[in-house]
């Protein structure tokens, strides 16, 4: 039995239940009166069996205090158990999946004549700290999201409620905490990137050509290629759609009633289980999964060689206005005693 | 064994909030929080409508659906409460509930909310019975003194019932009976001079 | 320290053993190694070499301090497992500091802990000077300053020859070794072979104002070679002559010249190398001419109408505190006259300063440098260049031919000279 | 036994080794002997000290464009941190109960929170600018990056304990002050309090030559 017990009790009120419970031993009421309760009415609105909310007046000044049935809050409830943690985890799992067949087959995308030494600047100190910030504060974001989303059925029946109860709370102050700082680097990041992530034609034949993950041969593309511009735009639209669903789940401050909070919280969910899982692949090709791509992001500068393999139109810009700077330029510019070959001085440190 | 249940007639529910305040009395109840509240329909109208509500223990509770900490627990007697040493705070249950029973101590800005309180049916929490932990986090633990909620107990109209639920059903069977089926008895009946 | 360490090796640490003082415990304490020093200098700026880094260039001291000073060091030490400190830990920083380093102090503007870096550094050079990892041309310098007398070389009878000649241009004599006289005037060596104008402006600007001065036949040279290479042992004996010939006679005042390094070692540092305070005062040419002009002793005609800007040497804005003597000179005598984007205390180093310019082996990376100053005033479209120190003229001519900019740079003494009013009737 | 030591020992220890190692260093760097400048001075020293104090918190016009991530990162972190140690109601009242036994007006919720975040973003922002920079990657040492790390977790541990629930989380940050506090002395954190002489000595120095620093 569920709740609907309950309800039936409310209905119990319903005299024209009545006979069923029992017949009436008071005989001398007048005939031909119709005994259908005037109170029906009520109570199936307050049970909202036609969806509008009855608001009623409390002395108790709280939300929705006036509300004597949310009937949504249970369909949310189930929602979130059956569908969104159950398909959700079901999304990451395979993903991980799809990354390693994806690395046993087509192995790391290298790249043709392999890496030349002779490199390019391809962003800014400013551009890597945007990024890298961005990546933290998502990284940390998913990892207690994920904890707080799964940890029922994944993690309790490891560590029991009681630890992971602890784990929940400090995933949830911090989530919390973290949360807005998610928003602001996405503001740098839409500032500092936008630009170059408009798209272009010759984008559109990338796509065509599966990005070349499928087949082998490298596809055109410029500064960004077809596959990072969307992502780029999937993380900043879909990210700002996080950012504030988020901020209203965090700030119960506004009297904002509870249906509000179910749909934050499931747009929330699902818009971070898209990017969780897009950004596997993300992370994937932008480390082991293509040769020197990870350079780019660490000094800033990539191999001529990779430039002209993955963006052959901005390495071709790259050619002809001689942006290239020779290897003993660049073991230079990163700090290394000339004739040094080795890694950085402080790296040698630590 | 006995399924514990909270029962409103709304025939006699005079919006007295003496239930709420009982409540509160009893388990020394932080302000801000109230386990009960007193609900009243077309205030006013012909056909107002008042509710003492609270917890109703249901049974498969969606709250204890949706925590993500699985923090609740049905006693024996079907009565639903929650451990605080492993709830959070997250609210959620808060959404959940068909009753809006769950309160929250705070709602500061970043959902620092505090542990989630509930109505206990006067039975206290996983602590020892009647223990003084148990009394700050949970309030009375009357059922183990075999006693009933307050709130019910002291109910002047006799309008909120707790107990076993069939008992309850019994009492409230009988009270229908004695008003009659007719819209004549309903209450109103002194509006409508036959 | 495990294996056998050379002579030198022993004599470089020892100085930076010295050197460790209540200071460089702060300074070393305090830096988090933020790098912010990196921007304002400009054998950074112009290379973008990191290891030009101001904070890079002190890490022999910071090593010695770390492993013989901090906490970790004396424990890793008690343990036995310290890094010892080679003899490429100094030869390595040869080239950062006598090459990439001009001593103009900027860094030490500009760090957030308040950690006077260029001051850090010359510790630094000093334990490189005692170490013999010096460039030839500062060791030679400095041998000619101690044999000969100056570091170019330049002999009394050179001086005289160039006295002879600014006599018959003037008409006016050259006071030399007059006991007695007020003040007493020093010269360096680029002024004496290369800008004679300097010497010859003084003669008509002091016989204009009537100051009673003279020349020293003991001690005219005022550069000093043991402050560019870090020895303050030389630095003193240079010091100590110029002492000597002004008591010889007499002199209530040394008159600094122009030249920025001379001044440092002169007003600021030399009575710490010889140990004892002067029996005299010190003033550079411009505070002097600063002091004639507000005393109404120097009167001035007509206008530059050129667009004119002035360079701040480091050594005497920054290092030295002589800011507004320029300018006010300036003011009555320059008509079109705009500053520099950074100017004053947080100008722009020439690039030559410290010794850079007597350092052969430092000339590519001194023209590369000199890319701030020349893009500065390429940026202001300015006529010529006004400049107060015959080091950065030299090194800045030099820029401007290599640049083919084609803008004059003049000596601010001379400016005056030229615009000298109509000596006063009395 | 853990809650035991956390609570007890360990924290009188680690405040000691704060203690004794501040106040060693200073001492050693305030009151250590030092020969005076024998050339005559043009300036004050002492008045150019204390001014160049307060004078470098503002960078020069000259460089700050150059430097505006450091500064507008380095200002979040300092300040946001500065705020929530001293100002966050969990900590005002330990201080209090534990340390000074009297207390002060601790900042709203949503202040803590809002400083919380600006010291987060201005330390991850600071640390992810040494590991890009060339510059400074080439100069930071083993112990920069320890520092940096070691104050994240201590904030990060505090953050995690937001709920002031659980007894677990409230350890592993108190835990992580005292290894901080322990660090302290003998790392580049000392130059919380070894700035204040540091630009005093240059401001001196500029100063007794009459230069504005």
């Amino acid at each position: 039995m569920r709740i609907q017990t309950l309800l039936l009790l409310f209905c119990l009120v319903l005299p024209q239940l009545s006979p069923a419970a029992g017949p009436p031993t008071n005989q001398d009421f007048p005939q031909g009166v119709s005994s259908i309760s005037p109170g029906s009415e009520l109570w199936r609105e307050i049970r909202q069996r036609d969806g509008a909310i009855l608001e009623g007046t409390s002395q108790v000044k709280s939300v929705d205090s006036g509300v004597l049935i949310n009937a949504r809050g249970e369909e949310w409830a189930r929602f979130r158990v059956t569908k969104l943690s159950s398909y959700g985890g079901i999304a990451i799992a395979a993903i991980f999946v799809i990354v390693i067949l994806l690395y046993v087959v087509r192995g790391k995308i290298l790249i043709d004549g392999g890496l030349s030494g002779r490199m390019v600047r391809r962003f800014t100190d400013y551009e890597r700290i945007v990024h890298w910030t961005l990546a933290i504060v998502f990284l940390f974001l998913a990892i207690t999201g994920l904890i707080l989303l799964l940890g029922k059925p994944l993690l309790i029946p490891l560590f029991g409620k009681e630890v992971f109860s602890v784990f929940a709370s400090a995933s949830k102050e911090g989530h919390n905490l973290f949360g807005p700082l998610f928003l602001v680097s996405l503001v740098m990041m839409f500032l500092s990137f936008a630009r170059r992530n408009i798209y272009e034609k010759g984008d559109l034949t990338w796509l065509l050509k599966g990005g070349g993950i499928i087949g082998d041969g490298h596809v055109s593309g410029g500064f960004f290629n077809m596959g990072e511009k969307t992502w780029y735009w999937m993380v900043i639209l879909i990210g700002f759609v996080i950012a504030i669903s988020g901020l209203i789940l965090v700030s119960p401050v506004f009297g904002q009633g509870r249906w509000i909070m179910e749909l934050s919280h499931v747009v929330h969910t699902i818009g971070a289980l898209i990017l969780i899982t897009v950004s596997v692949g993300h992370m994937y090709l932008g480390s082991i999964g293509s040769e020197g791509a990870m350079e780019g992001m660490k000094s800033g500068y990539v191999d001529i060689n990779w430039a002209d393999a993955h963006h052959d139109r901005w390495g071709k810009v790259c050619h002809d206005e001689n942006l290239i700077v020779s290897a003993e330029e660049y073991a230079r510019l990163q700090g290394r005693k000339p004739g040094d070959s080795g890694e950085l001085a402080t790296e040698q440190g630590k | 064994m006995a399924r514990m249940k909270f029962y409103c007639d709304a025939e006699r529910c005079i919006e007295c909030n003496a239930c709420v305040t009982a409540c509160k009395n009893e388990n020394d109840i932080p302000w801000g929080v109230n386990r009960r509240r007193v609900v009243t329909i077309k205030d006013g109208e012909q056909g107002e409508r008042s509710l003492s509500v609270a917890c109703m223990h249901c049974s498969d509770a969606p709250c204890a659906v949706v925590c993500p900490v699985d923090c609740f627990y049905t006693t024996g007697d079907g009565i639903v409460l929650h451990d605080k040493d492993i709830c959070i705070g997250c609210g959620y249950c808060f959404y959940a509930c068909p009753f809006g029973a769950p309160q929250f101590p705070k709602d500061a800005a970043f959902a620092s909310r505090g542990k989630m309180d509930k109505c206990t049916f006067c039975a206290g929490g996983p602590e020892e019975d009647s223990s003084s932990e148990e009394f700050k986090k949970y309030g009375r633990n009357r059922l183990s003194e075999g006693k009933l909620p307050l709130c019910a107990e002291m109910c002047s109209t006799k309008a909120l019932l707790a107990g076993d639920a069939d008992v309850i059903a019994d009492i409230y069977r009988k009270r229908v009976v004695n008003r009659g089926a007719s819209a004549f008895n309903w209450g109103v009946s002194s509006d409508i001079k036959g | 320290m495990g294996e056998q360490m050379s002579e030198s090796l022993e004599k470089g640490l020892a100085v930076l053993r010295a050197e460790v003082d209540y200071k460089v415990k702060s300074f070393f304490s305090s830096c988090v190694n933020c790098g912010i020093c990196a921007e304002s200098c400009l054998f950074y700026t112009e290379t973008r070499d990191p290891r030009y880094t101001p904070i890079y260039k002190t890490e022999p001291l910071r090593k010695i301090w770390k492993s013989e000073y901090s906490f970790w060091g004396k424990l890793s030490s008690a343990i036995g497992i310290s890094s010892s400190f080679t003899e490429a830990d100094l030869a390595d920083w040869e080239e950062l500091v006598y090459d990439g380093c001009s001593m103009c102090g900027r860094c030490s503007m500009v760090c957030p802990v308040g950690v006077d870096i260029s001051g850090v550094i010359f510790k630094v050079k000093q334990a490189l000077a005692a170490a013999g990892f010096s460039p030839e041309g500062l060791v030679g310098a400095s041998q000619r300053a101690l044999e000969i007398g100056s570091p170019m070389g330049i002999t009394l009878t050179t001086v005289q020859a160039v006295i002879k000649h600014v006599e018959e241009d003037t008409g006016l004599s050259v006071p030399m070794d007059v006991e007695g006289a007020e003040y007493m005037a020093l010269l360096s060596s680029n002024e004496i072979a290369l800008y004679p104008e300097y010497l010859e402006s003084l003669v008509k600007i002091f016989d204009h104002a009537g100051v009673s001065w003279t020349l020293s036949s003991k001690a005219f040279e005022a550069t000093n070679a043991g402050l560019q290479i870090g020895n303050k042992a030389i630095a003193g004996q240079l010091v100590q002559r110029v002492v000597d010939g002004a008591e010889a006679l007499k002199v209530k005042t040394v008159i600094s010249p122009e030249c920025g390094h001379a001044y440092t070692a002169l007003r600021w540092e030399g009575p710490n190398y010889i140990g004892k305070a002067y029996p005299f005062k010190v003033v550079h040419i411009l505070e002097l001419l600063d002091e004639l002009r507000a005393q109404g002793r120097i009167q001035t005609t007509g206008m530059e109408t050129d667009r004119l800007t002035f360079h701040d040497p480091c050594s005497i804005v920054r290092r030295g505190g002589i800011q507004a003597q320029p300018r006010n000179l300036l003011e009555p005598i320059a008509e079109n006259f705009v500053e520099m984007t950074d100017h004053g205390s947080m100008n722009w180093c020439c690039g030559g300063g410290g010794g850079v310019s007597s350092n052969e082996r430092a000339e590519e990376l001194k023209l590369t440098a000199f890319n701030k100053k020349k893009s500065q005033i390429e940026e202001l479209k300015v006529d010529a260049v006004v400049t107060a120190c015959s080091n950065c003229r030299m090194v800045m001519e030099e820029g401007v031919e290599v640049n083919e900019m084609d803008i004059p740079l003049l000596g601010l003494t001379e400016l005056i000279a030229e615009h000298l009013a109509e000596k006063r009737a009395d | 036994m853990i809650e035991y030591l956390i609570d007890g020992p360990l924290w009188y220890f680690s405040l000691a080794v704060f203690v004794i190692g501040v106040l060693w260093q200073l001492v050693a760097i305030v009151f250590a002997s030092r020969k005076g400048d024998l050339s005559v001075a043009r300036g004050n020293a002492t008045s150019s000290a204390l001014k160049n104090i307060f004078s470098r918190f503002i960078p020069h016009r000259e460089i700050a464009p150059q430097i505006g991530v450091q500064v507008v990162a380095g200002y979040l972190f300092h300040l946001g941190l500065f705020a929530l140690l001293f100002f966050a109601a969990p900590h005002v009242l330990f201080l209090e109960q534990n340390l000074l036994g009297f207390g002060w007006t601790p900042m709203p919720h949503w202040a803590f929170i809002l400083s919380a975040q600006a010291a987060f973003l201005g330390l991850i922002i600071l640390w992810l600018r040494r590991m890009t920079n060339s510059v400074s990657r080439l100069i930071s040492t083993l112990d920069d990056h320890i520092v940096a790390i070691l104050t994240f977790v201590v904030m990060l541990t505090g953050c995690l304990a937001l709920l002031e629930g659980f007894t677990a989380l409230r350890l592993l940050h108190r835990f992580t002050v005292e290894l901080w506090l322990i660090y302290f002395p003998f790392s580049a954190l000392m130059h919380t309090f070894t700035f204040i002489p540091s630009r005093a000595f240059t401001g001196a120095w500029f100063g007794r030559r009459g230069i504005d620093a």
